[in-house]
């Protein structure tokens, strides 16, 4: 099963991306063609997402959610807890780390869905929703945490709010969800081969581009310590473990629970890089990217995913 | 015709910075500010611009030499602790004193 | 039916991306993707309209064209006595603001011909051609006016027309047009699928950004005074009518009716804009563009077009 | 080596000048131009360069003082008053005098 | 046959952009765009290769292999014999344009695969690792002739042949190779849509593009003399005739010796120049690409093919 | 706070250029530099930069008076004849003088 991901071409596409990266090929996506695919892939994946919602009963999406915001606020504290007593970071770093943690990876996400559509593992349609949820609260809290005591005045929190929300990320899969949902399966025929037919090319043309800026990355881990790669690795397991009790427990299926324990697992590398920047100048980006990009992201593409189906279908044979 | 002298102030910075810097000038009371996209090296390791956590904007604007001392001092009092940034004065000479 | 209008997903893009300007996100494309998407976009046009054209007959095309002519001057003077007379603008910016309105918007094109599409109205195979024809006339009028007892020495027309003639767009469209023409049916068969099958979602992205671009433009409001926003709002809905007895009278169908009367209340932001830039200076570009982008081509979008068809079905129910 | 005095002529201004503007230089016969993509805002506002109406560049030429002044006399006489654009001169040391 | 593949709608937009070209329209792609089709085009020329060869019997490609690689070391010595004997050229540029001649370029292989794919004749699977495998002898081959007396110290051979395998062409080829290969065709169909059904259309538009730049370089003819323009309309054909006794000997079929005899007749204008442009400094960039990309790139597009797949059929006839 | 004086020295040149020249300013000591995609024209004809082979960048540095007199004179030696490249320097005041 683990080979069999890798063998996927998402997968061996993100591996080529890595080894042009080691092997210092010159090899480069122009920076619009990465942004030109980010944008794409970011509202192909909200407008998926908003069509399936219109076909779902409203009511069913209530309990997950509230689920997937316990979450967004469980999984930085542990991982705050940890960076601090046993990394001993100081607080700004500690607290900016945990928010990529406790926030999620929209690529991340769409190569576990391509993974169970591969499978042919259902899931509910309504987890579009569930990635535009964990995508926030994190980052909120993160910054809260890093300025507790801090000196430096108060938080802007009217800018920072408008900072994540109007985000490009997060504004790009909101945009999606709305216009897929009010425009439904019917009238978004016509863009479909654009948007869905392509989905899946285009993602592991991309990947190709974040092996290689993940794996520029790697350099990083001289200044970052052991600790710090540990935790890239042992961390996604934890919050994996907590997203797939999460999704049981929310009554999700077993696709639907592998895909939570993912976003879960998955750091965040857009939205909450720009956020930290800003409101928490303080903290080491060198530390927070190396781990998240350099370290948790590979982790999860390459073994990661497999690992938290593995979790799902453990969860669901003793607990559903 | 006779030339005015002013001071060309160039900010090297991470283009995380760039709305707060414009803010700040323009409450200095600059009169325009030009920015290009650029790639580089420093201190704080490369900065290849090849995504978002990684771009470098290089942002001038032409001042008088007063307000651009000013505007050193405020970089680096605000931001040079924190951020990869580099700053610096050159004169240059300009025909419409009064729009600067 | 106009509901209806908005709830296509191309519609929703342009909607979203409004939203975005306005809520001040900072989402934006980068700038090649805005120009390689309107490179694709009409180079596709021209194409379709080629290939189409393969296979009309050839004087069908005629009396239409004269008309398409006809309207790409009076329109233009309807304009600039509109401005000059109640608008009270001045030569330079009443010209310059008459040659946007005379010419044409490609996108809105694409976005008629989609809509027609969409709720199953035939139109000509070669409208396409009309869309060509529209461009440039009122520009060419526009600079005459302008110039006309101006002292600053004659207008360098080669130069002039070669700015037109060779300008981005008006150069790919024709080249589509040319290769499609020449190529026909059979061979272009392969290239249908990035051409033909992804037009609608391309132009769906594409109007996410127009959206962002033209809320932008909506700040030029303050300078522009009411009577230039009356007049964006009035102009398409008179040169709408132009357009649609010009369509009826030249014996177009229904749907052909519909697609000039919406190339005639159409404005020009792309040729337009770069001729006027250069050759009448004194032109304000605030009054042109707040007027041609900043309101009338979402007038148009949102709700210009299912007027247009309306006005082309009581016009042939009455005429036809 | 010893290095010649030479100014730096820096033009910015809207991208629709681009063509114009290399033909001026060339008939005041300059060796050679440099041109960016900026983005910015002055007195005409904010030009993002989003999209074609919105282009800014950045055009630099190294020349002789006396044709320095001559190149920007012109550009105020022909350009200051319609577009958006800033002219400005500073002073640069070459290798290669004759080059330039 | 000529004029069939003239009106190919791949072939005509090369047609309409070398137009714009000569034309001086402002028409050019961003050069992101350029950029980012051209990483698509090879990786999905790999891509495709890798694919068929996963299907392949391995043996089979062993002889055509090591008849690609004579052809790599023998066309680029007959060029530079040409050169430097009838031409006069000095040593470094001789050799610079003879290492263009002996490699290869990816598009002209683009486009002679999609007129066999057109006139339906079939070719070996593997072709692709040809084109692979012609790319670099005679870039290595030029360089070590440019060098050999030279008094400028040694080729720092370590940092060139990075430079040449692991430069953007090569190595987005051969990603794509291994990519198919590993994954395979099953698990290739949901990237098939993006990778294989867009390519003719994104050749096409990339041949517009490439019609400008190469009709740009026309101009370096004032530089060239007429020797060169000589040279570059006959050296395709004497490799051309080769490449076709290369491909019957070693066994192709008609389709396989028609994409050989293109590869040997199509010049380099990715790899080589950029490598030249470090190891030969001395060579004068405006005569090996005004050659290869104004002269015998437009050739082989416009008239080459066929005639190579007319030397094809003779030497079949003949010799099969 | 009182500045320092330090050069800036600026060099235009074919991108395939890039990574040897910044090993050799690696190699000569420099704590940064800063490079912009650009287009222009010279005496090695038009680089417009629509294509691989086309493309130019502009490469800034700031050092010590010393060391970028030296980095010209390498440059000199080095590039200037076979490759389009123009190099210059020009005075600049920074805030931390020891950054450089
Ligand atoms: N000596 C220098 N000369 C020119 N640019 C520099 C220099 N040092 C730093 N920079 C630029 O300023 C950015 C931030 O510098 P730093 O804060 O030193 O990392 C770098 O990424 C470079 O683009
Ligand atoms: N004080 C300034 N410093 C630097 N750049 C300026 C300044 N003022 C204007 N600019 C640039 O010049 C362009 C045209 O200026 P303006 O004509 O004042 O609108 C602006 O879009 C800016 O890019
Ligand atoms: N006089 C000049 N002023 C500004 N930039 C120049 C000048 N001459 C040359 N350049 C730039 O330097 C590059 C190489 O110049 P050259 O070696 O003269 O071809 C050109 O492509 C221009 O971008
Ligand atoms: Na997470
Ligand atoms: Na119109
Ligand atoms: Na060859």
């Amino acid at each position: 099963m683990m080979l069999d991901n890798l063998l996927d071409p998402v997968v061996l596409c993100f591996v080529v991306g890595v080894a042009a990266g080691l092997l210092k090929s010159d090899l480069q996506f122009p920076e619009q063609l990465y942004e030109g695919l980010s944008i794409y892939l970011l509202f192909s994946i909200g407008l998926k997402g908003g069509i399936e919602l219109s076909r779902a009963a409203p009511g069913e999406v209530f309990v997950p959610v509230l689920a997937t915001v316990a979450l967004g606020v469980i999984i930085p504290l542990v991982a705050y807890f940890l960076l601090r007593r046993l990394g001993r970071f100081d607080r700004p770093n500690a607290a900016a780390i945990a928010a990529h943690y406790g926030s999620v990876s929209a690529v991340t996400y769409a190569v576990v869905i391509s993974y169970l559509v591969r499978i042919g593992q259902s899931y509910e349609s309504y987890v579009t929703v569930l990635l535009v949820v964990l995508e926030i609260p994190a980052i909120a809290l993160g910054i809260l945490i890093a300025r507790l005591g801090s000196a430096t005045g108060g938080v802007k929190w009217g800018a920072l709010l408008h900072e994540v929300f109007l985000g490009k990320s997060v504004y790009l899969l909101v945009s999606g969800l709305l216009v897929g949902y009010f425009s439904g399966f019917d009238r978004s025929e016509a863009v479909a081969p654009l948007f869905f037919g392509l989905f899946k090319g285009a993602l592991a043309l991309f990947l190709l581009e974040m092996g290689i800026i993940a794996s520029r990355r790697i350099e990083g881990l001289r200044y970052t310590g052991f600790f710090l790669v540990m935790f890239a690795v042992a961390m996604p397991l934890i919050s994996g473990a907590l997203g797939t009790v999460a999704g049981l427990l929310s009554g999700l299926s077993l696709g639907g629970t592998t895909v939570l324990a993912t976003l879960a697992a998955s750091a965040s590398y857009i939205a909450a890089p720009a956020a930290m920047r800003i409101a928490v100048p303080k903290a080491n980006p060198t530390f927070y990217l190396t781990a998240a990009l350099g370290i948790t992201f590979p982790f999860n593409i390459l073994v990661g995913i497999p690992i938290y189906h593995a979790m799902a279908r453990f969860a669901h044979s003793i607990g559903g | 015709m006779t030339l005015a002298h002013r001071k060309l102030v160039t900010i090297i910075t991470e283009s995380a910075l760039e709305s707060m810097l414009v803010k700040d000038l323009e409450n200095f009371g600059v009169t325009g500010y030009t920015i290009t996209n650029v790639r580089g090296e420093g201190a704080r390791g490369k900065r290849k611009g090849d995504w978002d956590q990684n771009r470098t904007i290089c942002l001038i604007t032409i001042c008088r030499s007063d307000l651009a001392h000013v505007i050193l001092d405020h970089l680096a009092a605000v931001y040079f602790e924190d951020y990869a940034i580099v700053a610096y004065l050159s004169d240059v000479e300009v025909h419409r004193g009064n729009k600067f």
